[in-house]
């Protein structure tokens, strides 16, 4: 195929309908389920923009396609929007699908007696699925909170998925944060046990002293102020699947998606759903404490925002305005 | 012809054909060993999980080419990798065959040039293939872009000795006979440098599709590495290893093609003793 | 033959040095003094290894000398000189080109693209290779190569001739009807011919002088005029009183410089 | 030695030196000219946030050797990433260079496991540093079993050409000579397969660290991998063309090593006609 | 000098043919029969392309015959016969391996290495090679290689020796040099020697039979004995009154072929 650059691609509007590129940091992530979900289930159609949804294993090439141009929008982690702010780029999140991280804090089954809290990290070894990942920096900032810093212990880059189940089986990691259906797999298979469960809020609380919002829509303000119509079908869109992930069970949901996405193994993936799914939001709106939570966290961790959480203007980094739209209008 | 003769070209028709059955015979006698074993290990030793097995990836594949996949059929993704390995093949191997036969024959040149070279090629492909994602956009272009620099540098370096190693008798005889810079290296280089190109053009089309597939890795909407990368990232091992069973397939096809192509540009070669000139 | 016009090769004080294995130097030819007239034939002969192959390739400005001047046609030779050409001691035939392409070669990269394959059919078949055009040359004895890069070099009809030992590969008769065309070609061409062998009596059938070179570091020992009349019949020259007299004489001069050679290589070591 | 000829040798020393000087005057031209572009690029017309800059990278490479990394000495890393590359290397080299030669010279096994081979080949090397992690775990065995992975190929199919290559008067006369199958193959096949063999670890060492490096990005304590994947998931260029020019220049010394070795092994051979023979 | 016991070689009926080009056949040599006793010297002499280094081949068992049967020492030949020598038409030397490493070559394979080195420096000497030991191939003469596999093949002492011109490239002197040292080197060492050559006057100095073949394809056309007395001094056989008759009579069979081979190109396609 000869795919159009998407920037072309949005100005022209073929036949009413808007054309616009989606990079989701990993289409086959629970987290990220209302991107493909919207799509199969007809509502960018029905709003008239036609999407295309892009994959990439990390979220963090999918900002640079974002500001190269690429494409005219994300869904990843809100939290990028706060370190591009601090690099000079203004992006901004219109649909908060979560307020939590969707994560969870993984501890392997051999080291189930010694690790019970993060004050048990000293001398272990901690996996992310990269350095300079979300996963790095909330696992930085709730054992710091325990008094354990990271010199204390090891951070091993471990992956996502498959690499990741088999460093905690074979001793590679202690403990680690990864995302479902990881999280459901190595409970399945008894290799691993969830110490803080950051798909809920009480879970996320009670790592991080608050909300953690996450998985998100999101795009340059630049884009956002031109083309407010197509964004505002897109939240419209997106609003109504929050809606039907809320009204439908797990196994419904399940049913919508390509076989190929649940890996073959549809309980497991139904489970995961299960649950994976109460940490979305039903009205994609943010979290204005969990906003400034996670300024609190990235200016413990990051390096570009460490000390300079004053300097950012969280107002900047997401608006709720399309949202509010779209919950009216249905 | 006479009947002796006759009969025995006929002999040697029948012999080649004979050793090509048993070669045939020895490769099937491989996989089934391996597939077996393979069957084996995972059923009783090995957790399907991380191995996956040949019945699953059989079953995968049957899917994959009767119901299609979640991105569509699979012949649309197979032509979406295809073409951006070949067309990452062609220009790489043309690049890298023309500099580096120049560059061989150009020593100050190469000598100045040779260490920037060299780092190029030790630059890791995976963090271009992101770069080339900032400056290609995420079209075709990027993915041809990840192929042409895998392909390139092996080229690259087996032309460039190729042109160096070439008989200095046949360059001087060529100059001698009136042959310019041009047409020396055009007559003599370059004939000379072919097994040295073909050889690297072996390796060259298994990294193209590898720069493809990398390529999509970064961001796709079609092809082969998206169903890989997708399969990874749902715990679908049977769907990796479909995958990378059909790449390995395409390259083969590939092999196939290049073998044909080998055997007609060096058919000035004094046959290998083994198989072919044994008493006509 | 000889004319008086100004030579068209000239060597004043040619050496070549190389530097052998470990940084040492071995002299290979030295001081050498040669003119050569348009037109003239001259044989140069000298015990194995003393440095004939050594001076052709300093002619054809294929090895810069290290000492002394080359000129042809008046001219310093830095690169190859025009209209130059020179038969390989060594075989050096492409072996990705049939023998058709290997004698059209020369012709085709001088731009005589038009009549390439018929002048090259015609010398193929004078070289006595007929019905063996689209043989290649791992497919041919060791002989008919030879025959082929002698047809390769003389089809683009050189001024000047450089042979390095063309005919030792080759039977007597063969040789002698090669002699016989070599001297039929040559005659009146105005071609000047450097042909080295280590066969006297081939030297001195063909040749207007003959250069006897020392044994190595090689030096010209001397040069002998060949008053035989013109054109020879190679055949019949051997047999002629002035023949075996000129035989007997250069030979007393080379024998010298061979058992020179042997002892030398004796004593080195 | 006669004065005229001491003389003459003193006058190519310094037409060796003198050449010497040239190449690196020029070298250090291009790169004076590459950096001072990249830089007024940036300055004018390209962002820097994707381009990075020569200056921030010079500055991002002073705090990398005074301060250290986030992942403590940048020497560790190096030490790291090295051993990798280095165990990779070796193994690869070695087992390309054996496997390759033997099926060289083994027509029939050669022609049933080629297909294999080339199959094996075209597997993205992604996914193998991922398998790898899988069964070999996190530490150095899957870094080096990538790096082994990228290294062999281009090895084997060199060693393998180069060993069929080899001229069949070379090898006749040693057999008449009474030499061994395994005598030939010393002391005929390999010195003959010398030459291909070089040329083809000139891109070993570069992929072994690729294959390092790559290894890393999928799971990793420290290195140069780690270091660069940080990079890119921190939004820091100039982090990810520091780490680049840090494994460019491991690459480039390795070269150097390997130029030495190469001019040992191939001492045999006639000089290049153009800087070597001109008049003693 | 040719003893009545069992043949070392024995050709009957050997034929070889190749496959050229276009998938036509060409036949080389056809129906072959020869045999050689223990000790005896043979030449074999024809015109050039003829099927000469094919004959040797299928002796040496590099090539395998098409039709008939070669026995070497009783035994029919499939791989390459035990204590054989072979020199080559061609250029065959380690190009890595200096002089001494070329001609010390062949005992280490045999596994005399402890007294390879000497064995060889004095046939590196006997070659008139002295000082050259460590030189590599391509800093020799074109005549210098040859002396270097001249010695790479004696010094391994074999029973039966097969070589193909291997004086063609030397002058005169050293070429006799060579002989004399050939012949004082063979005389009741009860070696077999196959010795192709394109002069006849080689040949019947050294041989006990002169083979000659027919041109192309090549058949045994003649056997020559020659009842010369040994031990034979070389240069001075060529004036005796018998040699200048067996010359002239084995010449004139040769002729004939010679010409015949030379028609028979002209008349190919
Ligand atoms: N590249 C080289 N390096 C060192 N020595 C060389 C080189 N080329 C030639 N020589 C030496 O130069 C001398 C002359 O060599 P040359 O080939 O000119 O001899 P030649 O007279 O042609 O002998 P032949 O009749 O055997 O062909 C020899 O002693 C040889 O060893
Ligand atoms: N591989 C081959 N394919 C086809 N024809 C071949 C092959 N090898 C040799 N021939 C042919 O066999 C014939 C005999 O060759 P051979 O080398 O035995 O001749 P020769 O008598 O040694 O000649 P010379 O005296 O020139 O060395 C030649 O006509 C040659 O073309
Ligand atoms: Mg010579
Ligand atoms: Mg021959």
């Amino acid at each position: 195929g000869c795919h159009t650059q998407g920037s072309d691609a949005s100005d022209a509007k073929a036949g009413g309908t808007d054309k616009v590129t989606i990079m989701v940091g990993g289409l086959d992530k629970i987290i990220y389920l209302p991107a493909q979900l919207t799509q199969s289930l007809g509502y960018f159609k029905d709003q008239g923009v036609d999407v295309k949804l892009l994959t990439q294993p990390s979220g963090a090439n999918a900002e640079n396609a974002l500001i190269a141009g690429q494409v005219e929008a994300v869904v990843g982690f809100y939290d990028h929007t706060q370190v591009m702010q601090a690099k000079g780029k203004c992006l901004e999140s219109v649909v908060q699908f979560a307020n939590v991280p969707g994560e969870a804090e993984m501890v392997a089954a051999q080291q189930a007696d010694t690790i019970k809290s993060a004050a048990d990290f000293k001398g272990k070894k901690a996996g992310v699925t990269s350095p300079g990942s979300s996963t790095d920096y909330l696992t930085q900032y709730f054992t710091a909170k325990a008094g354990v810093t990271t010199k204390d212990y090891t951070t091993v880059t471990a992956g996502a998925g498959q690499t990741f189940i088999s460093a905690m089986q074979k001793g590679g990691i202690d403990a680690g944060m990864t995302t479902d259906p990881t999280i459901t797999t190595l409970e399945q298979k008894k290799a691993g046990q969830v110490l803080f469960d950051m798909r809920t809020e009480a879970g996320t609380r009670k790592a991080l002293g608050g909300l953690y919002p996450a998985s998100s829509l999101y795009m340059s303000c630049d884009y956002v102020n031109q083309h407010k119509e197509t964004v505002q079908k897109l939240a419209n869109a997106f609003v109504k699947t929050l809606g039907y992930i809320h009204d439908h069970s797990a196994a419904e949901i399940a049913a919508k998606m390509p076989t190929d996405m649940k890996g073959g193994d549809d309980t497991l993936y139904t489970s995961a759903m299960n649950s994976s799914k109460g940490m979305f939001t039903t009205d994609g709106k943010m979290d204005g404490d969990g906003a400034a939570n996670v300024l609190k966290v990235l200016s413990f961790a990051n390096p570009d925002l460490k000390g300079k959480a004053d300097s950012i203007d969280l107002s900047k980094t997401y608006t709720t305005q399309f949202v509010d739209k779209a919950d009216s209008a249905s | 012809m006479r009947p002796d003769i006759a009969a025995a070209v006929a002999r040697t028709r029948r012999r080649h054909r004979n050793h090509r059955i048993q070669v045939w015979l020895l490769r099937l006698a491989l996989v089934v060993v391996v597939l077996g074993l393979w069957q084996l290990a995972t059923t009783f030793w090995l957790d399907p999980f991380f191995y996956s097995q040949p019945t699953a990836i059989a079953k995968k594949l049957y899917v994959w080419f009767t119901d299609g996949t979640s991105k569509g059929s699979i012949w649309h993704n197979i032509a979406v990798t295809l073409e951006e390995a070949v067309l990452g093949f062609v220009t790489g191997s043309i690049v890298g065959i023309v500099l580096g036969i120049l560059l061989g024959r150009a020593r100050l040149v190469a000598e100045v040039i040779s260490p920037f070279i060299q780092m190029a090629n030790a630059v890791p492909r995976i963090i271009l293939a992101a770069l080339f994602v900032i400056w290609f956009g995420l079209g075709l272009e990027s993915k041809v872009a990840t192929a042409f620099i895998l392909v390139f540098f092996p080229v690259f370096f087996n032309s460039f000795q190729g042109a160096r190693e070439v008989d200095r008798n046949l360059v001087n005889n060529a100059r001698i006979l009136g042959a310019s810079r041009v047409q020396v290296l055009w007559s003599i280089v370059v004939p000379s440098a072919t097994s040295w190109i073909l050889a690297s053009l072996h390796t060259a089309f298994g990294f193209a599709l590898i720069g493809a597939i990398v390529g999509e890795y970064t961001g796709a909407e079609f092809g082969m590495g998206l169903l890989i990368n997708q399969a990874q990232g749902t715990f679908d091992t049977a769907g990796i290893f479909a995958g990378m069973i059909i790449i390995t397939v395409i390259a083969l096809l590939a092999e196939a093609l290049l073998g044909l192509l080998e055997r007609k540009l060096l058919r000035w070669r004094p046959p290998s003793p083994s198989v072919d000139t044994a008493a006509v | 033959m000889p004319s008086t016009a100004e030579p068209i090769i000239q060597l004043r004080g040619a050496t070549k040095r190389f530097l052998s294995g470990r940084g040492d130097v071995h002299v290979a030819v030295s001081d050498l003094d040669l003119s050569i007239q348009p037109g003239e034939f001259i044989a140069v002969v000298g015990p194995t290894g003393c440095g004939k192959s050594t001076t052709l390739s300093l002619v054809s400005g294929l090895e810069p000398a290290s000492d002394g001047s080359v000129r042809v046609a008046g001219r310093e030779v830095t690169g190859i000189p025009d209209r130059i050409g020179y038969m390989f001691q060594a075989d050096a035939l492409m072996p990705w080109r049939t023998v058709l392409g290997n004698v059209a070669a020369g012709l085709k990269w001088r731009g005589d693209g038009a009549e390439a394959t018929a002048k090259a059919l015609d010398w193929v078949a004078r070289v006595g290779l007929k019905g063996f055009e689209n043989y290649y040359p791992h497919q041919l004895s060791g002989g008919m190569r030879k025959r082929v890069a002698l047809a390769q070099v003389l089809v683009t009809e050189p001024h000047i001739l450089l042979m390095d030992e063309p005919f030792s590969a080759l039977d007597v008769q063969t040789r002698s009807l090669m002699q016989d065309e070599l001297l039929r070609l040559w005659q009146g061409s105005g071609t000047a011919v450097v042909f080295v062998t280590h066969d006297l009596e081939e030297a001195i059938t063909l040749a207007d002088r003959v250069v006897v070179m020392t044994a190595s570091p090689a030096r010209i020992k001397d040069i002998f005029p060949i008053p035989l009349a013109r054109p020879r019949q190679v055949e019949e020259l051997r047999v002629q009183p002035d023949f075996i007299e000129l035989y007997k004489h250069i030979w007393s001069c080379l024998s010298d410089e061979v058992a020179i050679a042997r002892e030398e290589a004796a004593r080195v070591g």
